[in-house]
């Protein structure tokens, strides 16, 4: 049971998403490396991780449900973590950029 | 019931560890009770392993060596202990040490930080494990029991030079045991097992590039257990951080390097019987021995505090037990072994003694010591009282720390009538009787190393045991029962296994026998792969 | 793979090392987290590298041994990390305690007399 | 059975007189009397006997397999001896209780006499020559300890220490040959080695037992060049100096050197070494004799310089000379022990020692003039006295001595001018202190003492004269039996008579007395004698001094050289060790790669260690400076870890990695709190030293990190072993009970690594938590952090401080805390998950704890510890030993079954509608596994956690954690 | 059956690794710490992805979970440096 | 103005995620996870000190919906921010919006939406004045901003959890 045994009204989509979180995941870090400030970087990965990762959960939820040829949704729970995680990190991370572009300014 | 007896050792300790937690710090006395119960049912299994492996009562297995398959795997693929004489042997003496420093910590020191019961326990439980242990990564395993035990017990108290020297503690046994696990893991890779009684049977069919990977494991394995041993020149750390060490725990610390010489004992046995080579293979570990006693030497020549000299004291102790294991030949085992026992009962006492003594010390008045030492100057004491003919009575606390003092020198410094005398004896006669199957220069030089560190800690220790002792300016330290009691017993096993020396050296040599008796050991934990040859 | 495999526990090792050769106890807890890294995984490469066939037994696929990776360094390596883990949590707070009382976070406790 | 009461007596007595009170003088006195003497006359009624049947012998198997037996032998000479060390034993005993001041502690005093008498009767009665090497080693003890009875002085312990160096070392160098010559033997047993003379001699080793036992005997002795000690050994108590420092200790070696005559003696190498020793130790100990100014330093050099001439006799190789220097032992005994005793007398009465200061004493203390006088004309030789006789013997011996020409000249020369200065400072010791003018500013008024302390010494006075006129009468037979017991049927005949003619020896006899007295007339009798011409440099105690302060100091050189306190320098000798001792190996045996196709390398994955090893170096390069860019790229490296350990197939690993990472770092971060800032610009001092330093550290680590991927590359190219794993694969399902084959190892086949490696997780947590209890951070890391005082400053509320009794942390704080709020169930939930499931798919007890952990931790995290320890009670040490009792009960449960310890016991159940359900000892353990985990890196991480709240303990909350 | 699902994956796997190689380039080059921390999120969630991908491509359910924990506690981590930052310690009294 | 729920939500939820997340809906499942979310919930209990009881689901639903758009019409717009970034910089910037929803649940659903868009951030919010401050990447026109977070977001939110 591998990637090649999925039926290919799974695979199609699925090839789809997957290429489309690659990208996007790709563009997400890609501009984290190009944008200039930290404050315009803080906001490229987030592709990554919305919709770049939702791509590529669903996909596996695609395949996974043609492999086991029955529903199979627990990604969902992938996705709930990361949404519920995201914003604790990023809060934080912007604050402690705010203060410390603050105090470099001052 | 009888059949669990080898797992006990190990049990016991963790079970008197963990129920010790639940138990709240401030009352002491059924904490005692419940480490003191724990020990001495050590002691008692000890003693009935040691009986058992020497054939007096009824083993609950057949033949010489016990076989405990645990979750009832068998060997290779569980987890064996394996009782013979020598892991009996020195269950024992860590029972026995163990009983004696717990007591005396019981009455002050237990209470100079937090958890100490339980580390206690736990560091009980690791060495047991590692002497009864026959499987490589659980000897590891066990190693790690010890080690995070022992760090924990270094740091006992804190203060400053306690968490300085154990910072060097942890930090060399750290690397150290990431060097057992690539040692361990290489042998897997080569060998695809891990028990060490396979191990000795596969290696002889190992092509030649995988014998040389096996080496290299075996060096590496070596090397650790020569850290742990405290071998020069890997050795540095040992001194600070005995003295530093509280004084029950460096006296149970004395046995810590000896889980490394039995380790290293153990694998080099198993190993060269079976065509490999030891972890060190040849004249090294002579050699290496040798180095060690004489930088060791040096230490207890160079110590200006009893602290420091006990902790090269040890390393000296362990300088001897690796010369003589690596000396050629076999006969130096039982008396090395003899060696070990007398030298671990004596050091622990040591230890525990010398903290008694220094208790109350002024820093000052040791600086003073030393000045005059060296420029020659008088005593202050002395220009006051000229020629006072009175002596001064000893009070009976002084009085009992000197003689157990001298006692120690006299185990430790190998000079009569106790243990260590005896020790040299065996170890000189063996290795003089050994030549022409050893080379006459390794027969020399072990009999010059020997006499001669007797002769440094004879000087070393009459020196500061004068400055200690003898100093006017000292108050005299309160005693309680429970911290000379120890002291005085260990001392009195040396005169016991001093007077006892006939059935104990013959023992020791029945130890040295099945240790090396490999066939015996690999038969027993391997009965099919024996029995048809080849696994 | 095996090559990538074998420089990766190169460079972690060698890392590690010059870290722990290192005088202040921050370098040194870094050095041994890294050099861990390097261990773990030299230990689970003693089994040989395997894709897809992690130990799990597979019961449509029976429990053949040759379709999966060596389970016993795997298990090693668990055990290893466990200590490993306690052992640098130990280390933390052994040299947070040094530090608090040599006043320094020189690995010896003091300042060298000259650098 | 004689022969044990002997060796017995003086040991108990020793015991029974350490219990006596302090006080006890008189009962002291008493039962150190009695055992010495019942020993002196047990020895005494032991003659008939011995002279019967020539030697006595008792047995007691010892250690057997050592060769080692107690074996007590006497024979004639050892019976001489015997009654010699117990015979003066009684007499000191008698003589200490007078001279002992009532206010002294005694019964150390007296128990190390009976101990030093029985460990000396010891020596004697030795069969066996190991036995023999412990009563010498405890003579040396025991003499230590009583030269330091007055051990408030320093004189005292120096001297004592001076002694039991040299006496010490020279026991061991003893130990040394003693060993040697058993071996050559073939047996310890003294019988045996006797009969071994011809072998022994023709030993190649005959040198150096030789070399070894005569570096015992001439140190005990205090022979030339190791006689030092001896004069400062007189600060002991004149009891001690009488007993052990003339009549007896110091002729062990002697004792030694004729017991081993017929088997060492005989050879140039043993005329050379002894007779040379005792000639050089009889000249100028007797030279320098002359010029003491303490009474019993007189005395200590006489008798170095006496002993030296008994060293001499029995160096000279000859049967008679051995006779001579056998009966010499004894007169010395006598004479010497009894002008000990009046020295002692004299200092006792007077308060002083002192040469200068003594004068005329013999109006005041006529009995002791007497008394001394006549034993320092024995000492002197005068005829008439038993000193004459050995004397006149041992100049006869240097006339026949059987050598070429010019030593058969120079050694009578040396002879009689060692007999000159015996006379010229015996003629001093009594001139000096008794005649004269009398000396005024005493500190006593000196008066005749108590007749109890005469009566030794007038015993040994007469028994000098006795020996003296009759000697065939009083020693005849004795000293025969003796040397018959040494020479066997080698002995001479001689004769003891008191006129032998006009001989040369009478000659030389006459030349001394007369030259000596004339020596002191000319060069004393004015003048004080305060230093010691020619001879002046040569100070024994300095050079002994010195060489021991030589030896500290050379060692502590050596040390500074082969040791190192720098971890540095430690962990760099580790690395070297290891990859030299590698390199070696690997060259010598050489290790190819191996034959194993490899896997086909994937882009992604080289691409991921690129970013794992980049990563690596950077730790390396930033960990000095810039702490939280080494933990992000330290993250990075642990990052590419686990996704490698996904790759390659083992997600078990992955997970626990990956959760161990997220703890360590959040660990680590808790600990940079309390570190000090480091700032590349101050502390950037550059130099060439440190660059190289770094350079070097940069090739070993180099090729450590080369050395051990080569070894994983040799190992993964080559063919996997058939060993353990299939079996574990084949028999996970079957008889584990678990389709997670890392699992069931895990729990179940190595369950006992489990439970070794939980106990650590647990102990360290107990030591973390033990030692940050006496944390005590740096003083610049005590304040709140600079983030908080300016957010403070700047009117921000302190987002997460705030008391129990809010519901929401406030501030910036709040929305994170809702969020980690919402994840806790859930994690707590996963962890659950991860811990039941963990026996047949990725997880088990250790992810799931660390999940909840973390879980735990997060909480700390937003919400502040103050906020969730109010409303939030987990007892992490309870977890903690509730973990391993859960896991050892897993254990024993089998065990009470029968089964070895940690046999799983699984049951199987069907319940009605729910389903099959199946329960282990397993999870039982695997639950240990789960809280011990929990409770450890809860405890940890909360312990360090705390010292921020313990740092400003205005705002802690009591009792928080336990 | 097809060559497109695995073709998809290796494409899906080469993006998120060259995304890893951006957020170490970020790591690296910095400038500030707060870069660095976003760059190691960064690096997680492409780590998530990857197995994910890994998963898709073998068709083995154990991947799931190793996501399923760095989606849970991935951020732990950045989180806990993001905190350090922000208040000079990471759990506050 | 609280009423009690017919069904504990937490303990509900729970039970879901552990069916979601041993993928099965087997007896033996469901009993356990029902144990276990009772279990964690009663855990849970002291540290969730609010409870939040969410209602009209439908409105719910069409949040989810503009969400969903919103992050897929972000993604592009960053998309092509980083790859167009050499052509125009963003001109980026922080924006002050006065909030109405003060429930902590509610802001919290906020934020995970405003963190979950790609091109904007949480940067902070004053509790005392109850203003969110933004962080936005491509700030071109503020009022649209704030218009979209208020109507799209605030509103439903504060529907649902107030």
């Amino acid at each position: 049971m591998s990637a090649a045994d999925v039926p290919l009204w799974a695979a199609l989509p699925a090839a789809l998403l997957l290429i489309c979180g690659g990208l996007l995941a790709l563009v997400g870090s890609l501009g984290l490396l190009r944008l200039r400030s930290f404050f315009a970087r803080i906001h490229a990965p987030t592709m990554g991780s919305t919709l770049g990762a939702g791509c590529v959960l669903i996909a596996s939820m695609l395949t996974s449900t043609a492999l086991a040829q029955r529903p199979v949704v627990h990604e969902l729970l992938i996705t709930l973590f990361i949404l519920v995680t995201a914003p604790i990190t990023t809060m934080l991370l912007m604050r402690a950029a705010i203060l410390r572009s603050d105090r470099s300014e001052s | 019931m009888m059949q669990h007896l080898p797992i006990l050792p190990i049990l016991l300790p963790l079970l008197a560890g963990a129920l010790l937690l639940f138990a709240s710090e401030t009352r002491h006395r059924p904490r005692a009770l419940l480490a003191l119960g724990a020990t001495l049912a050590q002691l008692a299994t000890a003693l009935a392993l040691l009986a058992c492996a020497d054939g007096r009562i009824a083993a609950p297995w057949p033949g010489e060596l016990g076989v405990y398959a645990l979750g009832d795997w068998a060997a290779p693929f569980g987890i064996v202990l394996v009782v013979d004489r020598l892991a009996a042997l020195m269950l024992t003496l860590t029972a026995t040490l163990g009983l004696a420093a717990l007591v005396y910590a019981l009455a002050r020191w237990e209470r100079a930080g937090s958890h100490f019961l339980s580390l206690y326990q736990f560091l009980l439980m690791g060495l047991n494990g590692a002497f009864l242990t026959g499987d490589l990564f659980n000897l590891f395993v066990f190693f790690e029991v010890l080690l995070a035990a022992s760090y924990g017990l270094a740091l006992h108290g804190s203060g400053a030079p306690r968490v300085k020297a154990g910072l060097h503690y942890v930090a060399i046994n750290l690397v150290a045991s990431l060097i057992f696990l690539i040692a361990a893991a290489l042998m897997y890779g080569v060998t695809g097992t891990l028990n060490m009684a396979e191990l000795a049977l596969r290696v002889p069919q190992l092509a030649a590039g995988e014998r040389t990977l096996f080496d290299l494991g075996a060096l590496l394995l070596g090397i650790v257990f020569l850290v742990k041993a405290g071998a020069w020149p890997l050795n540095f750390w040992l001194p600070s951080t005995y003295a530093a060490a509280a004084a029950p725990v460096g006296g149970l610390f004395a046995i810590l390097t000896k889980v490394g010489v039995y380790a290293l004992l153990r694998f080099s046995v198993l190993l060269q019987e079976a065509g490999a080579p030891a972890p060190f293979e040849g004249d090294w570990l002579f050699y290496c021995g040798l180095a060690t006693i004489a930088v060791g030497t040096l230490g207890v020549l160079a110590a200006q505090k009893l602290d420091r000299l006990a902790g090269f004291l040890v390393i000296v102790s362990s300088g001897t037990l690796l010369a003589a294991f690596g000396f050629t030949g076999t006969t130096l085992t039982g008396p090395a072994l003899y060696y070990l026992a007398s030298s671990v009962l004596g050091s622990g006492a040591f230890f525990m003694l010398i903290e008694m003594a220094e208790r109350n010390r002024a820093v000052a008045a040791d600086l003073l010591a030393i000045s005059f030492e060296a420029f020659g100057l008088q005593d202050r004491h002395e220009s006051e009282h000229p020629d006072e003919m009175a002596g001064v009575a000893i009070p009976a606390a002084m009085a009992f720390l000197g003689l157990a003092f001298i006692s120690c020198t006299v185990v430790l410094a190998g000079l009569p009538p106790f243990s260590g005398f005896v020790a040299k004896f065996a170890l000189l006669k063996a290795a003089i009787a050994a030549p022409p199957a050893a080379p006459a220069l390794h027969a020399n030089l072990l009999f010059a190393a020997l006499i001669l560190s007797g002769l440094a800690g004879l000087i070393a220790l009459s020196r500061l045991g004068i400055r200690v002792f003898w100093s006017s300016e000292r108050p005299t330290p309160r005693l309680q029962w429970l911290e000379a009691g120890p002291v005085a017993a260990l001392v009195l096993l040396c005169a016991v296994l001093a007077f006892g020396a006939g059935p104990a050296m013959d023992y020791f040599e029945a130890a040295a026998r099945s240790l090396h008796d490999t066939s015996a050991y690999v038969g027993v934990v391997l009965p099919e792969a024996a029995a048809g040859g080849a696994p | 793979m095996e090559i990538v495999f074998a420089l990766a526990i190169g460079v972690l090792a060698g890392s590690g090392i010059y870290l722990l050769l290192r005088p202040r106890t921050f370098q040194f807890i870094m050095g041994l987290s890294l050099l861990s890294y390097a261990v773990n995984l030299f230990i689970f490469g003693m089994g040989r590298l395997r894709t897809g066939a992690a130990p799990v037994i597979d019961p449509a696929r029976g429990a053949d041994p040759a379709l999966y990776a060596d389970p016993v360094p795997q298990a090693l390596v668990l055990t290893a990390i466990v200590i490993g883990f306690a052992v640098t949590a130990l280390f933390l707070v052994v040299l947070l305690a040094a530090r608090g009382l040599a006043g320094t976070d020189h690995v010896d406790g003091r300042e060298p007399e000259r650098e | 059975m004689e022969l044990a009461l002997i060796f017995f007596l003086p040991f108990a007595g020793s015991l029974c007189a350490a219990f006596l009170p302090s006080n006890a003088r008189n009962a002291e006195a008493w039962l150190a009397g009695f055992v010495a003497l019942g020993t002196t006359l047990v020895i005494a009624a032991l003659y008939p006997q011995v002279s019967a049947e020539g030697v006595v012998r008792l047995n007691v198997p010892w250690a057997p397999a050592l060769g080692l037996d107690i074996s007590l032998r006497m024979d004639g000479f050892a019976w001489l001896f015997a009654l010699l060390v117990s015979g003066m034993g009684t007499l000191v005993v008698v003589y200490a209780r007078y001279y002992m001041s009532p206010t002294d502690p005694v019964p150390r005093f007296f128990s190390f006499l009976l101990a030093f008498m029985g460990a000396m009767l010891g020596v004697v009665l030795s069969g066996h020559l190991i036995q023999m090497v412990m009563f010498w080693e405890m003579t040396s003890l025991a003499s230590f300890m009583l030269i330091a009875y007055w051990h408030h002085r320093a004189d005292a312990r120096r001297g004592a220490r001076m002694a039991l160096t040299v006496t010490g070392a020279g026991g061991l160098a003893l130990f040394g040959g003693v060993l040697l010559l058993g071996h050559i033997a073939g047996s310890y047993d003294l019988d045996a080695v006797l009969a071994a003379s011809a072998q022994i001699q023709a030993h190649p080793w005959y040198p150096a037992v030789l070399a070894l036992v005569a570096l015992g005997a001439l140190t005990k002795s205090a022979q030339f060049p190791f006689h030092f000690w001896l004069p400062h050994a007189m600060a002991a108590p004149t009891p001690v100096s009488a007993y052990l420092h003339s009549a007896t200790m110091v002729k062990a070696g002697v004792f030694l050197l004729a017991r081993l005559w017929p088997i060492l003696a005989g050879t140039d190498a043993w005329f050379w070494i002894i007779g040379g020793a005792g000639l050089c130790s009889l000249v100028l100990a007797g030279y320098l004799a002359m010029f003491q100014q303490d009474m019993k330093g007189v005395l200590a050099y006489s008798t170095i310089s006496h002993l030296g001439l008994i060293t001499l006799l029995l160096g000279m190789n000859s049967e008679l000379a051995l006779v001579a220097a056998v009966f010499h032992i004894a007169n010395h005994a006598t004479f010497k022990a009894s002008l000990f005793m009046a020295a002692g007398i004299v200092d006792h009465e007077t308060g002083t020692r002192d040469l200068g200061r003594l004068s005329g004493l013999s109006r005041a203390m006529p009995i002791t003039a007497a008394l001394a006088a006549v034993a320092a004309a024995a000492m002197a030789g005068v005829p008439l006295l038993n000193g004459f006789l050995s004397k006149e013997m041992f100049f006869a011996e240097t006339i026949f001595l059987d050598r070429p020409d010019w030593q058969r000249i120079a050694l009578p020369l040396a002879a009689t001018l060692a007999g000159v200065f015996s006379v010229a400072y015996s003629l001093r010791l009594i001139h000096q202190v008794f005649f004269g003018p009398p000396a005024r500013d005493l500190p006593h008024v000196p008066q005749e003492p108590t007749r109890w302390m005469l009566l030794p010494s007038a015993l040994l006075v007469a028994a000098c004269v006795l020996v003296g006129v009759i000697p065939e009468h009083v020693i005849g037979d004795y000293l025969r039996t003796a040397t018959d017991a040494l020479l066997g049927a080698d002995a001479p005949a001689y004769s003891l008579a008191v006129w032998h003619g006009f001989t040369t020896p009478l000659l030389m006899s006459v030349v001394a007395l007369c030259g000596g007295s004339l020596l002191y007339a000319v060069a004393f009798a004015r003048r004080r004698a305060t230093t010691v011409p020619l001879l002046e440099a040569i100070d024994g105690r300095r050079i002994f001094d010195a060489l021991m302060t030589g030896v500290t100091s050379g060692a502590e050189w050596a040390m500074r050289r082969l040791s190192s306190h720098r971890l540095q320098m430690q962990m760099m000798l580790l690395f070297a060790v290891a990859l030299g001792g590698a390199a070696l190996l690997a060259l010598s045996g050489g290790i190819g790669w191996g034959t194993r196709p490899t896997l086909p390398l994937d882009p992604a994955f080289a691409l991921l260690w690129v970013i794992g090893g980049t990563c690596a170096l950077a730790v390396a390069w930033q960990a000095k400076y810039h702490r939280l860019a080494a933990v992000a790229f330290a993250g990075g490296a642990g990052l590419a870890t686990s996704l490698t350990f996904v790759w390659l197939s083992a997600p078990d690993l992955a997970l626990t990695q990956l959760t161990v990472e997220v703890v360590t770092t959040v660990l680590i971060l808790l600990g940079l709190r309390w570190l000090p800032r480091r700032d590349e610009r101050i502390a950037g001092r550059g130099g060439t030293s440190p660059r190289l330093r770094r350079l070097r550290d940069v090739l070993v680590a180099g090729a450590c990190g080369l050395g051990i991927a080569a070894l994983a590359y040799a190992v993964l190219t080559r063919p996997g072993v058939d060993g353990l794993a299939p079996f574990f694969v084949q028999a996970s399902l079957p008889q584990g009970g678990g389709l997670n084959v890392v699992n069931v190892i895990l729990v179940d086949f190595r369950g006992f690594d489990t439970f070794g490696e939980i106990t650590v997780l647990g102990i360290v947590a107990l030591t973390v938590f033990a030692l940050l209890r006496r944390f005590r951070p740096a003083p610049e890391s005590m304040p709140l952090p600079r983030q908080q005082r300016e957010q403070a400053a700047a009117g921000d509320a302190p987002p997460s401080r705030v008391h129990g009794g809010e519901l929401l942390p406030a501030g910036l704080m709040m929305l994170p805390a809702v969020l980690a709020r919402l994840l806790l169930p859930l994690a707590m939930l996963v962890s659950l998950f991860f811990l039941l499931r963990g026996h047949n798919a990725p997880g088990g007890g250790f992810v799931g704890g660390l999940v909840l952990a973390t879980a735990v931790i997060l909480q700390y995290m937003v919400g502040g510890t103050a906020w969730v320890e109010s409303r939030l009670r987990i007892h992490p040490l309870y977890w903690i030993a509730a973990g391993l009792l859960a896991a050892a009960v897993a254990g024993i449960g089998a065990a009470l079954a029968g089964a070895p310890f940690l046999t799983s016991k699984a049951w199987h159940g069907e319940l009605p509608w729910i389903g099959e359900l199946h329960l282990s000892s397993v999870l039982v353990f695997d639950l240990g596994v789960y809280m011990l985990v929990v409770g450890a890196t809860v405890l940890m991480l909360v312990a360090i956690a705390h010292q921020s709240l313990r740092s400003h303990p205005h705002k802690s909350v009591p009792g928080a954690l336990r | 059956m097809n060559a497109i699902l695995p073709f998809a994956v290796n494409f899906g796997l080469a993006c998120c690794s060259v995304g890893m190689l951006c957020a170490l380039v970020r790591l690296l080059r910095g400038p500030a710490a707060q870069d660095r921390i976003l760059a190691l999120d960064t690096l997680y969630i492409n780590g998530m992805l990857t197995i994910l991908m890994l998963g898709i491509g073998s068709g083995a359910a154990i991947y799931f979970d190793i996501a399923l924990l760095i989606a849970l506690f991935g951020f732990i981590g950045s989180t806990a440096m993001a905190k350090f930052l922000l208040r000079g310690e990471v759990i506050e009294p | 103005m609280r009423r009690p729920p017919l069904v504990p939500l937490l303990p509900a939820v729970l039970l879901a995620v552990w069916l979601l997340l041993n993928d099965s809906v087997a007896p033996g499942h469901v009993v356990l996870g029902a144990v276990f979310a009772w279990l964690v919930s009663a855990a849970v209990a002291r540290l969730r000190p609010l409870p939040a009881w969410p209602r009209r689901l439908h409105v719910a639903i069409g949040l989810c919906w503009h969400v969903f758009v919103d992050i897929v019409r972000s993604n592009i717009g960053v998309g092509r921010v980083v790859l167009g970034a050499a052509r125009r910089q963003p001109t980026i910037g922080f924006l002050q919006i006065p909030l109405q929803l003060r429930d902590p649940h509610g802001l919290a659903m906020l934020s995970i939406i405003i963190t979950g868009t790609p091109g904007t951030v949480w940067a902070g919010h004053d509790p005392a004045s109850n203003t969110l401050t933004l962080h936005v990447l491509d700030l071109q026109d503020e009022e649209t901003w704030i218009r979209t977070i208020k109507d799209r977001y605030e509103r439903p939110l504060m529907e649902i959890f107030e």
